[in-house]
């Protein structure tokens, strides 16, 4: 057997609790050790987490708008910390207000995330992406 | 500092209020006597008490939006565009989440961001940084009065500012806005700092001048069982009444099930002009808000307005005194100014086309609030034993034992134990009571609801059902049912 | 000809047949025994009396556009649209003006501009010009039930064109597209005009095709009280039901009072069913619907949305099996058909919302659906009574002695001597009853209720109230409160 | 006194009654003498019945969306009869779909009106522009 550890948050001074509580339930459910750090993480303790448990992956969500000021470093971060090879996707609202997704994506994809999804994408579309990236089935 | 339900003394608020003044540079220009005159000259149909009241007398619902954006000219604009082509009769001035968590430096870098990209990066208006003259510059650039909404557990040099700026009133509490809206903020700390804006606003009153004081209703907006967020709201209501408050809005956001909504915003105001009374603050007006569904909107713009316009019904029918506005970018992001008047003219035509119509109180809606109140009344009573008679003390004690208990919400100083579900006709019910003080007559009462859901549904009860119901709203349904 | 509510016999009905079918030469091409074959191999899913007794069965709100341009590519790209893009549930063929006058001439030039212009001139779909092969085209190419829905006084052609043409539904009758929409066509040759039609759906049925019926229930869509339209449903399903028809919808248009209109549909459902078991007609299936407020609209796109949400509600909360859905563009014009779409998916949010929720027969909505009742009850009864047992005799003379009286209906066969207002809720409600045959408490309640509003307006009870009340609705009020 | 006469109508195969019968109500109030065609008017009853009142002003009004088929040659026509100086006045929802107004203005005028409104204009506009241009006060 072959079980991935993910890291799962919500980023920076965002409290949106429900998504993540929703997102860390369907993980588990799809067979991922999942390290869920809840809400308000800074990037720190994102990178701190993925070190500590080995992690396959990063995923950080942010829901209220900053997401675009907060995850502004974090792929030079983890580079930094060794873990250049750690998936890193990103999902919510990224943005502040109503953006052509397309914008969005580019300007994550430009930070070094993975994968970016629009707002209130199925949790599933993201496990079943991930399962592909890290080769499980 | 111990934690009493008491008014602050003179010298512990001076205290306090000269170490919160040098929180931020912009603290220093807060200078109270010339606030009061200040406020004084404010008029009165720029004053949010004086509207409340109007309001509640004449039984009309008023329509106010959520709005916040970084730049001072643009927020000015931005909320006179809500007056001129949403018909707002009552303006917000939503805080960002940086400012509401005392991060100060990033909502300054936030402002320069802002102006380098001409467009806001910050999901709010950073009042702290902006200071008292930019404050007063949107209060007195619009023509109705002008609430503070935000989210700050610890919010006194905002409260400071903000009333010193020229704004008439100021959401938020101890509990409402630690428990949905922080992670690690004591409790007893945050009820202790509400105090302080609580005992602000107290001794503007003392100056004859009435700012208005609204706990936040909704807390995580998904799911609350209407006892759950009408038992904070009057514990926060106590609160406030202690250190002076006299005008108080108390709110509950929409469920979904009519007959449940109506009866939440009656058994609210009734139950905490009730409790008022019984602790002796007599001349306290109560006011309320019912804010149009606050969990997961549907992406579509058209299926937004459907939810928003079933809000605007409830609050209507339900005789709140506001209604709080979403907008039909809710699911997306920080609306538009367009689509935030549009949100506002749809509630608009609906809170005055239904002006006169009243739900009747039949037998079905006058159970519904005999329910509420036995489930809040059982909170709130517990929660007067655990703090011995004291509601500040009982209140951090509650939350710890789990006797009041905020579903989905990320504080740690939350159990976290109590899980809500939809019954079959889409009410809000309790799937796990945790440790609810309630009797076995009302335990029993939500799981019979509840089974008679899943029978229906051939399914078990199971958290499944609470996941369906987060995400039915959103997918055009109420009550989540299996597809 | 004497009119007699009698099903035709078979030499009359196929007389009249040879000359319609020689009013335009499209008539030619309709083969009955080929159409019965065509009609049978309909797949279940897209006949609309199946879906209807499905959705009535399950208690399921269905939701249905009104749309038609002239060209025929461009109809079936709109009603794909607004499946695909809008979720209705069924759909319409609006038809156009000029086929409703039969001026198939002016129809005629009409298609050639809108083909020249590259859009529609005319304002619905002239089926009558396009013959049996391109309805067909159109009832093909979209994976619902399609209705014809027009306002055509003799429908005759239209009606054999459209069923060899693959509709499944049929909106119209003898008075409810004749006195709303028509000047000078006297009423007892539309009422023979409509046993046409009528016996042909009962020829359909007699040979396994249920084509569904649906009298027009929202006459002038303006302040029609409730006993009137319902009287007109009534007289239309009964006329329907002698010549054969076996499933019929029965119509009304929302007037606002949620409680009226909860009332209205209730009531209209019962009655129906009540005289058709009554007169004999044993086997007939009766479902309802609900239009969205019929009357003038705000101009505003977001009140619109207003509107149109109060009316998913009411249709929702009422339990009726299908509403005709407005748009945003409603008091403007003919909507594009992302217009359309928006409504239908405010409205699709709605009933899907509200469906698990049922507004309780509380005891003050049993009063409104026993007066209803009661009203519409001595309409009926007056009119078998003057046809010596003849409804359709009975109808005419009816009109004739203002016993029924549509407000506002531009046929001279109409006495247009009532006047409806609102009361202080926003029922509608009787001004002046004219020659409606009410008791004397009857009558006294209507005055009463208008009264009742006139002293807290503090104004005469006059004409004047009821022009407030037309423009109340576009003007963000339900009530014509004076200024 | 100057009593002035006009005659309202709606055009074509409309039949919406409703807005016909308010405006004949609030000319009425404002002094003018109407003769009420009530709707399905055709050009003719227009032309004759202004030529048989020796009226002001002809009204029409259309709602349906036909207006444009059913206006045209209406001006010529009046010319036809002698009628050129009598006002032509159109208002109601003039064509079909929601156009941007200046378009179905501009249509109008070249037919031969001498004013337009836009969907919903209030009677009261009409009566103050039409004792403007007959200079009654
Ligand atoms: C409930 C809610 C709140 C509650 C939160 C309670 C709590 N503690 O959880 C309260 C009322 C407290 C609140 C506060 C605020 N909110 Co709020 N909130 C919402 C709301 C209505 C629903 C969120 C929700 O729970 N949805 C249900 C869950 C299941 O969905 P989700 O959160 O989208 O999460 C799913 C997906 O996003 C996805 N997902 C998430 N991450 C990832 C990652 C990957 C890899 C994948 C595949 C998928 C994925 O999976 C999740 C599970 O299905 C949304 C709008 C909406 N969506 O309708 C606004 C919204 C998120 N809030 C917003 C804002 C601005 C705020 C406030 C700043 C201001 C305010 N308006 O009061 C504060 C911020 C507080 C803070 N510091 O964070 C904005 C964000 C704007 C933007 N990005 O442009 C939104 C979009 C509303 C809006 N249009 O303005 N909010
Ligand atoms: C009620 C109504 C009906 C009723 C009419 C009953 C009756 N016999 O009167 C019924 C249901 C029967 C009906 C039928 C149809 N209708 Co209809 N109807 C309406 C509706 C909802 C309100 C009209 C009304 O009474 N308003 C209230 C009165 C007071 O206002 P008014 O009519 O606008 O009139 C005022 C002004 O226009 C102005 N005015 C008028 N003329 C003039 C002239 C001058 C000089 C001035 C200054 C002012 C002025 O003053 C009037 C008084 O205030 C309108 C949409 C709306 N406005 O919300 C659609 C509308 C007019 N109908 C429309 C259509 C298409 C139809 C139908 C073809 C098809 C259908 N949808 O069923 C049939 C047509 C029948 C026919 N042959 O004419 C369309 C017209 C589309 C367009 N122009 O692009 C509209 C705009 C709806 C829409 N958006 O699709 N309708």
């Amino acid at each position: 057997m072959n079980i991935k550890t993910i890291i799962i948050g919500v980023i920076g001074a965002d409290v949106h609790a429900v998504g993540n509580k929703i997102l860390a339930f369907a993980f588990e459910e799809a067979g991922f050790k999942v390290v869920n750090l809840g809400v308000m993480v800074d990037q720190d303790e994102f990178i701190g987490a993925a070190i500590e448990t080995n992690a396959d992956a990063i995923i950080v969500s942010s829901l209220y708008g900053h997401g675009e000021l907060d995850c502004r470093g974090l792929k030079e971060k983890c580079i930094e910390a060794g873990l250049e090879d750690v998936l890193l996707y990103a999902g919510g609202n990224l943005v502040v207000g109503k953006a052509p997704f397309e914008e969005t994506q580019r300007k994550f994809l430009d930070m070094g995330f993975n994968r970016v999804y629009p707002p209130g994408t199925d949790p599933f579309t993201g496990i079943a992406d991930i399962k592909k990236d890290l080769g499980v089935s | 500092m111990e934690l009493v339900n008491k008014k602050l003394s003179h010298d512990e608020f001076y205290s306090i209020r000269k170490s919160i003044l040098k929180q931020w540079p912009t603290g220093q220009a807060v200078d109270f006597e010339e606030a009061v005159r200040y406020q004084l000259n404010i008029p009165k149909e720029k004053q949010f008490s004086e509207k409340l009241i109007q309001a509640k007398k004449s039984g009309r619902t008023l329509i106010q939006p959520r709005a916040g954006v970084a730049l001072i000219d643009k927020h000015i604009e931005l909320l006179n565009y809500l007056v001129d082509h949403g018909e707002a009769d009552l303006l917000p001035t939503t805080i960002d989440s940086y400012t509401r968590h005392n991060r100060y430096k990033e909502a300054e870098i936030g402002i320069e961001e802002s102006r380098l990209a001409g467009r806001s990066l910050l999901n709010g208006f950073p009042a702290v940084n902006h200071g008292v003259i930019a404050c007063r510059q949107v209060t007195e650039a619009v023509s109705a009065p002008v609430q503070v909404r935000h989210g700050t557990p610890d919010a006194r040099l905002l409260t400071e500012i903000a009333i010193a700026g020229g704004f008439t009133s100021y959401e938020g509490g101890g509990v409402s806005y630690n428990i949905p809206y922080a992670k690690k903020n004591s409790l007893e700390k945050t009820i202790y700092d509400w105090q302080y804006t609580d005992r602000l606003v107290g001794i503007y009153e003392e100056h004859g001048v009435s700012i208005n004081r609204e706990p936040f209703g909704p807390l995580t907006g998904t799911l609350v069982p209407p006892c759950i967020s009408n038992a904070v709201a009057v514990i926060e209501s106590l609160l406030a009444a202690e250190q002076g408050v006299k005008n108080i809005t108390v709110g509950y956001g929409q469920c979904g099930n009519l007959r449940q909504d109506v009866a939440a915003v009656r058994s609210l105001e009734q139950l905490t002009e009730e409790y008022l009374k019984e602790k002796g603050y007599d001349d306290i007006i109560v006011t309320t808000v019912l804010h149009q569904w606050m969990g997961g909107f549907p992406q579509d713009e058209s299926k937004a307005f459907g939810v928003i316009s079933w809000g605007a019904a409830a609050a209507a029918l339900a005789g709140a005194t506001k209604v709080i506005v979403k907008t039909p970018h809710e699911a997306m992001g920080v609306p538009t100014k367009e689509a935030n008047a549009s949100g506002l003219l749809t509630t608009k035509q609906l809170v005055t086309m239904l002006r006169d119509q009243v739900m009747p109180l039949t037998k079905e809606l006058l159970d519904e609030i005999n329910i509420i109140k036995m489930e809040t009344r059982a909170i709130v009573n517990k929660i007067f034993e655990l703090g011995n008679g004291d509601i500040a003390k009982g209140t951090v004690a509650g939350f710890q034992a789990g006797v009041i208990d905020i579903p989905f919400a990320p504080s740690k100083y939350n159990k976290g134990k109590v899980l809500p579900a939809r019954d079959n006709e889409g009410a809000v019910r309790i799937l796990e009571c945790g440790s609810l003080p309630f009797n076995k007559e009302l335990k029993d009462y939500h799981r019979e609801k509840i089974e008679q859901r899943a029978k229906i549904e051939r399914r078990k009860v199971s958290f499944q059902m609470v996941i369906d119901d987060i995400y039915a709203i959103g997918k055009g349904r109420l009550v989540g049912r299996p597809r």
